[in-house]
């Protein structure tokens, strides 16, 4: 099972780096894999108040943040049986529009793929050490205590 | 067991280091404590006693997650000189 | 809703696809979904019966085909109430490795954009009439009865 | 209702155009089928009946789905001259 986790403190282009871990795990006519299930998060231009959000502030727990991200990635493909996973995650200052998540899972079958991207997903939301603040654009600022709705 | 006075020292200082972050970092007004351990203390230390003992704000409700070396672990976990305790706030992620 | 359907005789890039669709519905700086799923699926490398697959043929039905994705995909769509939709689907000879079908989800929310991706991914797997013969390296096809399990 | 003889003509001529895909179609060593339809004819014609009046292969059991002009339909509809009827051998698509 291939394991890539990283976190990004600047702007990442999901599918640009999509390609390169689909590259990675097919090398020399490796077959890819049969099923492949992906996630995109992107920063809404709106903030929790309805106003419009000028960035999104993500602090993490250095160290902490990635442990759990692996810890938790690699149980949930255990779970699934599924053949490689991609984990990546902003943090720093994020602009509406940019993204915030990615997750991809490979495996055999569309099933284990869809639902370790699924449960991976809700498990970083609910389980790895992130932040997030929303910088308004009038200068002000909030803490998120929470995520937004499933 | 034997014990050096130098070792003894060491765990001393080595203490508890408690780590706040975001809003409620932004709350207590720090970000990292050096809490000293007394080698003869007679109560286990525990993250839900040093919430009170550094007094840190409001209550220490459910909401507030402990991580002790990195990992999840609960609040009345006795703590060890050297361990790195964190409070976490709500979580926010993805 | 953005609905895009299209079958592709040849072989198809997902990534590639996935770009220009983002593009279509995020111009000019318009915001780009805060969720999106995808999902992309590929022929295997073996037959049903274990042996080496030498392609896959994809055999479907003109003009009920495409009428049938783009009904179940609306349908989808508005049940859960999500902001945009591709669907891709090979027709022809498919060699092991390519891509056979991609659906992606653009939503304001993680939980439509996931199920709906899962749900139309189904719903076209079960009703829309699309066949499939698999070639063997010995020169021999069959014509499989059905899916692969979930 | 006045039906001229060139529109009675028409509606035979239409008739009804069988259409086999995939296993079926090589099964059954044809393609696609014009299924005269007689004006005057005293029964509804079904997919049902359209089945064994040309001897298709097998049983027309639940594995095989009818479409009617390009909507999956049930195998008891009436047939109306000038309707593409399609029997569907198990989808294996995606």
């Amino acid at each position: 099972m291939q394991l890539r986790i990283a976190l990004h403190s600047t702007a990442f282009e999901p599918l640009d780096l999509l390609r390169r871990w689909q590259e990675e795990h097919t090398p020399q006519g490796h077959s890819a894999s049969a099923a492949e299930a992906h996630f995109i998060g992107r920063v809404r231009g709106v903030a929790a108040d309805g106003g419009d959000l000028e960035a999104l502030e993500l602090e993490h727990y250095p160290g902490m943040t990635e442990q759990q991200l692996e810890q938790l990635a690699q149980a949930c493909c255990i779970r699934h049986n599924v053949t490689s996973c991609l984990v990546l995650h902003r943090i720093g200052r994020v602009l509406p529009g940019e993204a915030i998540v990615l997750v991809a899972i490979g495996a055999d079958r569309r099933g284990p793929a869809q639902r370790c991207c699924q449960e991976l997903l809700e498990a970083l939301k609910h389980d790895a050490p992130f932040w997030k603040r929303e910088w308004r654009t009038d200068g002000s600022s909030t803490w998120l205590s929470g995520n937004t709705p499933l | 067991m034997v014990v050096s006075v130098e070792a003894m020292q060491q765990i001393a200082q080595a203490g508890i280091k408690v780590r706040l972050f975001a809003g409620l970092r932004e709350q207590a007004g720090w970000a990292e404590h050096h809490w000293p351990v007394d080698p003869g203390g007679e109560a286990e230390l525990t993250p839900r006693q040093l919430w009170w003992n550094l007094q840190l704000p409001g209550a220490f409700d459910q909401r507030i997650r402990v991580a002790i070396n990195h990992q999840f672990a609960d609040a009345d976990t006795p703590l060890q000189p050297g361990d790195e305790l964190a409070f976490l706030p709500p979580i926010s992620g993805g």
